[in-house]
């Protein structure tokens, strides 16, 4: 070829996602084995590493269903459940280190508890008492976004902040299948791999956004081959193996934590029950569909294969249950003491200073509150 | 005979909010083929309101169809249907939700007529679930009509009714205009006996109404002592204050300004000088609102009748509360009665 | 002795409107190193207006830099630079350039600091070149400010002299909530006289300051019949509107608002109680806006001093009309003495 | 494998761009061959074909020149010239059929007036006497679109209403290389894909987004590697190669006509001169960046390879030249004549039927002109 327009082409080989989603341990426990597209094995976790994951993924089952029964018991509002995707919300919050960021949606309760902040606190803005219940500081973990895509941005500024500031952190940050239709997820991956910076986008494929079936949502070949449209790397992981998550999802934080750059990262899994308790699935999925899945749950098929290997007796299966259940105990005392809320939180976190207009308007509901209270 | 006396009787029925859209939707697209529904979660879910509950068997996925999660990729591709000929209605899943689409609204949808002087109309219809007072989480409950209000180009409404929600949604279809069609969230599941035949009759003939409601204020409530002057989700509110200052003896008359854009500037005004008082309620923050510049027309055009200033009941000008802080910030019965107080009263 | 007499010295020097926010931008990039630059072009270039001049150059690529072409990009990345230590500047090339970025600026920017109880602050400053009178071709002159005075949580300034650019900047960067920083381009390139190293010295102490601008009205010039309220590209309008007025005997007070949020009621609503007369200018459309906001607030508070309803001269409520249309549009000098004519004066 | 997890995946070889940009007359005029990833050759267009082509590239050229010196006496308030691109220009409108759509930007003017509108009329914008200047239902053109990205989703929906009412219509939307990192264009690839609407996506990327150049703006191997990521094709094509064009886009614009869905082109071409008048190309490329794509020079590479194809006389090159000459005559007459505006045209329009509101407005301004008139 003669020409020399269009140097930029470069092989992308790298860039694809390997043939079939990886996967290391099958639906029966089974090991299996997986690479990349460039031929690179993915390495199975120690079993000591699998142990700690697990029994996250107990708890974290644990308080999913819990939830459901606040909700049922009416001292939830609203409870979007992640039965069934749990391995990836465990994966997300146990691959990386203190000094690192998570950005969680509304679903990734279990993921936001997985790296240590309290379950009462994660339903605050479930509960209704205020958008947010945990000090996003303390464990480097972000508001739980609603507006799809939005906070996929704010990663990128995380880490772009944090390389100009020469800081060792990687950010991970969590969407689900419909929230790639949005402009901000393509906004962000592009930022994120024109400035180079260290965040691993990893999007739950759960089948559906709401009632709308991945189908409708994107006819690409998978959603990790939107990747090499940013020049970064993209693999498919299956969503429900803990293993295959915790190495793939620890291979793109290593890669970005060197200097590599951003990762995305698309796992299969699907969402076992409602949007949340609001909404009716039977309108758009058959229960065939649903059933599919069972025999793919996470929770069992890690089960399944630490008791092969060994990794369990009688007692530990016990221990990891009760510890389970001390975290719902405590999660349902405290959603059953009364909220606490007051009328003046309304004004004071506008501004790092109210406004007079706000000081006004404080003042009126100041005066309206104690008429009432004195019967006026 | 027996015919004629069942057509006689009035035909009403007990019909929701919620189902009244429904039903214009419907009907609306029964008449004129060109009119397609899309947006998330409106096929066979039926929305997350249920409104579009059907449209996606009775019409075929053609016709009302979910898209992908993105609503600048709804309005924008809204924008384009209605160039080649088509009458979109989309859906904004919730209020705070339509900001992705702000670009597409404000550049496009607003200004493609003005821009190419008539020739590209776009007849599309945005409807927008809107405020609160439903118990929402954050980004599900906000007031959004000022941005769309101070937009020109952009016919703006919010009915409070049931009838108004049929009859308004068909009218908005109709209109060769781009309509932002509010739907107070918290009165979708309110009730009215209404008859629905004789609303339809009105959308039979095909020829424009004369008298349309979209451009036109309603007097919900008379009263000689004051003007509450409200839309969308307060107006239930304002007349419930009314009817708790007619206890106190005190006559509160009730607008139900329902088309913010156009603006119907003589039935508020002629009101107001009636009363020579004044209070403009609204859900939303105070601050550059509706409620602004309804008090800004009323005070321009209404100076000399006036007793007191025209005070405003509003939301706070703070981000809507989460659920269990909502009823402080809401416009209420007793506040409307302060500020009804506050319209310093001789006797 | 000659020192002393030098540094006593008035050190004034002719600046622009433009040359003072890059002045301020250096300054502020200088005395914290946590202060970075970014949007689309604002780097080797120093943006289309030139405003971040210099800027890459002496602070490096890493401090002021070019983004991809995407708004909602730059204001998503800078809320999140902003929650890891950095204050980010942004600039919007221009107004409607800003509103793909709607739903990041609404449902984060100004939101998460309440959200987190204070705990997420952001510390950014959207910089928007506004507003019109420049010969722009279509989405070049939008008025966008009422969007977002109307959106709790953001402080919002527009100044109109070329002093204040500089003060009102640092103070922006230097405040711990996010600022949106109104730009009125038609002033770019107005000059005056200042002196540099006195406004510059207000920020040596660190200590937050007393007198700051942000908040604060003033009182562009004195007089006593009637108080013409303006802010950004409007000031010198109604200036020169005084001052045609001054000819004709009538003597007119002019207020630079300077500060949208928070606003200065004492400021104003004493203007107005000393002349019991007003017109609010302003360029955006008149409804629901700005204008509006300060007509309400004005008769809430001056009822009783008004001997004339508070009228506004603003844009019209049309899209932002083409370059050789413009001048029809925009609020004039002619224009603002007719509204004051207006304000029926007994004599 | 064992799992069935992701099932979606499918061959992608189809829709990554071939290796090299498409190329079938190199800058020396000389004849190349090019075939798509798929192994399909491209065809040369016939001479025909070309010579029509030439003569719309050639006016082009012409009328770029003139926006230029009209902007230079003050009759043109800015231009965005495409000079160096006139190509894309050309072959985006001649690719089209008369009941196909074309949705440009501020720079296309020369692809609008390819398609057979009058300049003046489209250079109304700049000019600034109105938004717009010709009716865009009179050759299906849209109006040039300034906020970047947005046409593209009025393209998928004009194409979506053409599918719904059985029209047979394919759309053609031009963007620049900057515009593909708005969360527009991402929503527009996917709603095109997800709808399988007749819609070409054609990127001019000319290297340039104002000052900022393309590595600053994506560092995806080629920006045509974006289509796989919402399953259409990609195509990469040598943007001053009007032969190559004519193939590549006529094969994606035959392809979403016979039902093929949208097809991505990335058209590598250069923006010869600043990106306006107003800018100052200077501060971010040297000049020696600019001479290296002179010799690519489109109109002189396929004057080239014509006269070789003995394609011309001298009076042939002489009425081409001539017919130029005659509409940029026209265009210099059409901006001298003194622009006619109607105060009243600001009221007219906004709604069908004026609002009492703009009724009061238009009454006032039509006293004040009145009055004005009438030396008051
Ligand atoms: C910008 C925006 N649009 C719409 C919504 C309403 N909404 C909430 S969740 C949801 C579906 C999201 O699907 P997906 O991204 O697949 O996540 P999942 O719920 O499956 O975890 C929608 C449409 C929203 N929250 N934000
Ligand atoms: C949404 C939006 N943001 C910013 C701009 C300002 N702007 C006009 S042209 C331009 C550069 C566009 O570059 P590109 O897409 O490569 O097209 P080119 O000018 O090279 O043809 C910018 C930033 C705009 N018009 N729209
Ligand atoms: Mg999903
Ligand atoms: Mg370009």
């Amino acid at each position: 070829m003669s020409n020399d327009i269009g140097e930029k082409t470069r092989a992308e080989a790298f860039m694809l996602p390997a043939e079939h989603p990886i996967q290391l341990i099958d639906e029966n426990g089974a090991v299996q084995s997986a690479a990349n597209s460039s031929g690179e094995p993915y390495t199975m976790p120690d079993d000591q590493e699998l142990l700690a994951a697990y029994e996250k993924l107990v708890a974290g089952r644990r308080v999913n269903d819990q939830a459901g029964a606040l909700v049922r018991q009416g001292k939830l509002a609203v409870y979007p459940s992640s039965h069934g995707q749990e391995a990836c919300q465990v994966a997300a919050a146990v691959v990386l280190s203190k000094q690192d960021w998570l950005f969680p949606t509304y679903r990734d309760t279990v993921a936001v508890m997985s790296r240590g902040v309290n379950p009462v606190e994660v339903l605050t803005l479930l509960r209704g008492t205020w958008h947010a219940g945990y000090n996003p500081y303390e464990f480097n973990v972000a508001t739980q976004a609603t507006p799809l895509a939005t906070q996929l941005l704010h990663a990128v500024g995380v880490a772009h902040a944090a390389k100009l500031k020469g800081e060792d952190t990687v950010v991970l940050a969590m969407c689900g299948d419909g929230a790639t239709s949005e402009g901000d997820f393509h906004e962000a991956l592009n930022f994120a791999a024109v400035f180079h910076v260290p965040v691993v986008f990893f999007v739950q494929n759960n089948e559906y956004a709401i009632s709308v079936p991945l189908k409708n949502q994107s006819v690409a070949p998978s959603l990790a081959h939107k990747a090499v449209g940013y020049g970064m790397p993209g693999e498919r992981v299956d969503g429900n193996d803990l293993a295959a998550l915790l190495s793939v999802l620890g291979h793109a934080v290593d890669r970005a934590r060197a200097g590599g750059g951003p990762f995305l990262v698309e796992a299969h899994t699907y969402r076992m029950q409602a949007h949340t308790n609001a909404d009716d699935a039977t309108r758009y999925r058959t229960d065939e569909e649903v059933q599919k899945w069972v025999s793919r749950d996470p929770v069992s098929r890690m089960q399944t294969y630490l008791s092969a290997r060994n990794m369990f007796d009688d007692d530990a299966v016990a221990a990891i249950a009760a510890s389970a259940e001390d975290i719902a105990s405590a999660l349902r005392d405290g959603m059953n003491s009364e909220p606490e809320v007051d009328p003046e939180d309304l004004f004071r976190y506008v501004y790092s200073k109210p406004t007079p207009q706000l000081q006004e308007q404080a003042a009126m509901l100041r005066e309206e509150i104690s008429r009432e209270n004195s019967g006026a | 005979m027996t015919a004629v006396t069942e057509t006689a009787a009035p035909a009403t029925t007990t019909l929701t909010f919620a189902k009244a859209l429904t039903a214009a939707l419907g009907d609306a697209m029964e008449a004129d083929k060109s009119v397609v529904m899309f947006g998330e979660d409106v096929g066979p879910l039926g929305g997350v309101f249920r409104i579009t509950d059907g449209l996606t068997k009775r019409f075929g996925e053609e016709r009302c169809f979910d898209t992908p999660l993105a609503e600048a990729g709804i309005m924008g591709m809204a924008v384009g249907m209605a160039m080649n000929g088509m009458r979109p209605v989309v859906e904004m899943q919730f209020d705070a939700f339509a900001y992705p689409a702000f670009e597409q609204v404000v550049s496009h949808v607003a200004k493609m007529a003005n821009r190419t002087k008539g020739q590209v109309r776009l007849p599309m219809v945005i409807r927008i679930p809107y405020a609160g007072g439903i118990g929402g989480v954050e980004h599900h409950c906000d007031s959004s009509e000022s941005y769309y209000v101070h937009t020109p180009g952009l016919t703006v409404v919010a009915p409070s009714t049931v009838a108004d929600a049929y009859t308004m949604l068909r009218e908005a279809i109709e209109l060769n205009d781009p309509v932002v069609f509010l739907e107070p969230k918290k009165l979708y599941w309110s009730k009215e006996q209404v008859d629905l035949e004789a609303l339809r009759a009105k959308f039979d003939g095909g020829e424009p109404d004369d008298d349309a409601s979209i451009g036109r204020a309603v007097i919900a409530r008379e009263g000689t002592d004051a003007t509450l002057i409200a839309y969308g989700p307060s107006v239930p509110t304002a007349i419930a204050a009314a009817e708790a200052a007619a206890e106190e003896g005190r006559s509160l008359q009730v607008i139900d300004i329902r088309s913010i854009v156009p603006f119907d500037d003589e039935t508020v005004t002629n009101a107001v000088r009636k009363t020579g008082r004044a209070v403009v309620i609204a859900e939303a923050s105070g601050f550059a609102s509706v409620a602004s510049e309804i008090v800004a027309r009323v005070q321009e055009r209404c100076f000399h009748s006036l007793a007191a200033p025209v005070l405003r009941v509003t939301g706070f000008d703070i981000p809507y509360p989460a659920p269990k802080l909502e009823h402080w910030h809401l416009p209420s019965v007793d506040r409307i009665l302060d500020a009804v107080d506050d319209l310093q009263w001789e006797d």
